[in-house]
């Protein structure tokens, strides 16, 4: 089960690898989104620092959100998806092993480049720290819920849209325990019990989450 | 080993077929036959476990397939029309995943020897986007070389698109596997080779349901 | 209304166009999907 | 676990036998028109204690009136969610076809009450607080809620096939109700954290006994309501979803439909 996990793992990140202009594209994006807020808000320093750990969280979220339908869809596309529904393996397990792929490709290169943008909004170098930290523990449970909507639309025309409309809703808890562990940094408070809370709720997606995965794409082939 | 009694497939809420039962013993060839849209596709996808059927059952050695989850795995191999192959990955990478996700785990020559044997020489590494579609083909094929442990092959149309040089090689491999003691139940429209070693034939335009 | 009519009027009125307009849609003979063609020959 | 066998099994028990839906059709027509008049009566009941016994409020004056329908709404908005992951998970336990059409016939409600929860709650915070939007825990819980809601209905109109749809509908309802309480708590730790944002509404004004009487009839009406117009509309996706089926086809030609 072990190998198999790891194989396929290895397997997604040479296939990421070498379609990295897609990955590239969607940390473009975060960089693009994030440096449109002070063209529109201006340049007022006080008030970048107050809107930075808003701004950089929400641009990773929708960049994270933006990879998703890929995760699946390519392999649906090509029916290798079929040989892991029908493989002896569980669904679940391989279905987690895609998941970790995606977050180490997708996901890890926004909380390294996300200190980068902070401070292009004045953070201090302990609030880029915690801003990286929060980012690294909420991003699996983005991963994870966006893996159950890319499932569910398996297949679907405009299945790209749709997956924002149902995951963002979802991703709203995250995103404001993120902020305000930022925030409290900035204001001289102790991030700790957002980053805990973070942290649980990305353990409590890993536990449910490979399931409802494993049963929405059951539910797409039945 | 494969028992099926009474499966009926529905298609968008209008039944495809009804009532079809039969039981598949070992190193047996059953050809499904039928027109366009008679359901041989869906037959196969229900057997393979991919699709639910309406009414009906299907089991492996007296177990539903749907409770199994191994044993089936390990036994059955499903091929549909499409290669089933990530065009970015090249023939062997491929090959090794596909083995791998089947439970198999086989060395790199074996494997190379496999796209040997079905004209892929030197192209093992090569991703499989740059061949031509009827090398594609034989690589998904190769896949059939590596599984000859297994024990029931399901194949959807393995003829279409084959060169006769390929078509040769399928059916070497197919009577192999029979001899072996594997069944293999196929759909396809042309005549071929194995025609004599067909022990059963499932004709859908017979079990078409009244509408 | 103690000068506070166009809010309580204002809600109670949108509640009550939202609730006919729900019994409205819903009392529209339902859209056919469309018909299989091949059904009324087989 | 294919789709036949549960049934057969549990439709001999009495209490399934109004799973199919052949014999769910004629007793949800029966039962849909007691619940219409229901609520109107209590609809009419709730209007006149809210209106004409209800004293008017110390603070607020008459504007707080708007509690006799806002306060049901948020509730019926957030009762019929989990009545619809409640069917979901019934329907996507058991196959039952029946429980994926109530959840369908649910969400359109559920969704309508959200929005007039919210646009109740817009006309209210506007006299009491100056501001047609108040960025307060449960209005923004409520939006989230309408989201929810949204989703689950383009969802289910993305995909064909009806089968698929009520079990991709089913487990997106199922992770919606698991993240409620979630979104809820978090919401809440927002708005108390933010100073900025202005007051919430955990100050309800004190609650007059006929206060709380208009509002439990409201709700009860609102009740009434709700299983009335579900029944109708489960009856409709009933008859698209069964048209093949004979049962149907004898209806229709004693020319009943």
């Amino acid at each position: 089960m072990l190998k198999v996990f790891k194989a396929l793992v290895k397997r997604d990140m040479t296939l990421a690898w070498r379609r990295r202009t897609d990955l590239l594209n969607a940390v473009l994006f975060f960089v693009m989104v994030s440096s449109l807020f002070p063209l529109a808000i201006g340049a007022d320093p006080k008030l970048l620092r107050l809107i930075g750990p808003g701004v950089v969280w929400v641009g990773a979220l929708l960049s994270c959100q933006l990879t998703l339908p890929r995760l699946f869809a390519s392999d649906h596309a090509d029916q290798t998806l079929e040989a892991m529904v029908l493989a002896p393996t569980p669904l679940s397990v391989l279905v987690l092993a895609k998941v970790l792929s995606h977050w180490l490709c997708a996901n890890m290169p926004l909380v390294f480049i996300a200190p980068v943008l902070g401070m292009q909004f004045g953070l201090g170098p302990e609030a880029l720290g915690v801003l990286a930290l929060s980012l690294a523990l909420g991003t699996p449970s983005l991963s994870l819920i966006g893996a159950i909507a890319g499932a569910l639309t398996l297949g679907l025309r405009g299945a790209g849209m749709l997956v924002a409309l149902l995951v963002l809703p979802l991703y709203c808890p995250v995103l404001i325990m993120g902020c305000l562990a930022v925030e409290a940094t900035v204001s001289g408070l102790s991030p700790e019990p957002y980053l805990l809370l973070l942290a649980a709720f990305s353990l409590a997606t890993v536990a449910i989450g490979p399931w409802a995965i494993a049963t929405a794409i059951g539910i797409a082939y039945e | 080993m494969l028992q099926v009694k009474q499966l009926t497939c529905v298609r968008a809420d209008r039944p495809v077929f009804q009532g079809l039962s039969f039981d598949l013993k070992a190193s047996r060839l059953m050809q499904v036959v039928g027109v366009n849209g008679s359901g041989k596709t869906s037959l196969l996808r229900i057997l393979a476990g991919l699709l639910k059927p309406a009414e009906g059952s299907v089991s492996w050695r007296g177990m539903p397939i749907e409770q199994q989850t191994s044993d089936y795995s390990l036994a059955r191999v499903y091929m549909g029309h499409a290669n089933a192959l990530k065009g970015d990955l090249s023939a062997m990478e491929n090959l090794h995943w596909a083995c791998l996700l089947a439970g198999r785990d086989p060395t790199q020559p074996v494997i190379a020897e496999a796209l040997n044997h079905w004209g892929l020489n030197r192209r093992h590494h090569l991703p499989l986007r740059v061949l031509s579609q009827g090398q594609q083909r034989r690589a998904a094929l190769a896949r059939l070389s590596l599984l000859l442990d297994a024990k029931l092959w399901l194949l959807d149309e393995p003829f279409a698109a084959l060169d006769t040089e390929a078509q040769e090689a399928l059916e070497h491999l197919i009577a192999r596997f029979l001899d072996e003691g594997g069944s293999v139940i196929l759909t396809t429209h042309q005549a071929f080779g194995l025609s004599p070693r067909i022990t059963d034939r499932v004709d859908l335009d017979r079990l078409r349901a009244s509408c | 209304m103690g000068g506070y009519g166009l809010y309580v009027w204002g809600s109670y009125a949108m509640s009550a166009l939202l609730l006919v307009a729900e019994l409205v849609v819903l009392s529209q003979k339902p859209h056919q999907p469309p018909m299989d063609p091949l059904e009324d020959e087989s | 676990m294919s789709s036949a066998t549960p049934n057969q099994a549990l439709i001999g028990s009495r209490w399934f036998k109004y799973a199919s839906p052949a014999t769910f059709y004629p007793l949800a027509g029966t039962l849909a028109p007691w619940f219409a008049v229901l609520s109107l009566l209590l609809f009419g009941l709730g209007l006149y204690i809210s209106f004409f016994v209800a004293p008017t409020d110390a603070q607020q004056g008459e504007a707080y009136r708007i509690i006799f329908i806002h306060v049901p709404a948020a509730w019926m908005s957030m009762v019929i969610y989990l009545a619809m992951a409640f069917w979901a998970g019934l329907g996507l336990a058991f196959h039952t076809r029946l429980s994926g059409m109530m959840a369908s016939a649910l969400a359109p409600s559920g969704a309508l009450f959200t929005v007039i929860a919210l646009w109740t709650g817009a006309f209210w915070g506007k006299p009491t607080w100056g501001a047609w939007w108040v960025w307060d825990a449960r209005l923004t819980s409520e939006l989230l809620l309408l989201f929810l809601y949204l989703g689950f209905m383009a969802l289910q109109a993305a995909i064909e096939d009806p089968r698929r749809a009520d079990r991709a509908g089913a487990l997106l309802a199922l992770v919606g109700v698991v993240n409620i309480p979630i979104i809820y708590f978090s919401v809440q730790w927002w708005n108390t954290l933010h100073q900025g944002a202005s007051v919430s509404f955990t100050r309800a004004p004190s609650m007059a006994m006929t206060m709380l009487e208009g509002m439990m009839v409201m709700s009860l009406a609102c009740w009434a309501y709700v299983f009335a117009v579900v029944l109708w509309r489960v009856r409709k996706i009933i008859l698209i979803r069964e048209r093949n089926s004979d049962w149907v086809r004898q209806l229709q030609q004693k020319g009943v439909l």
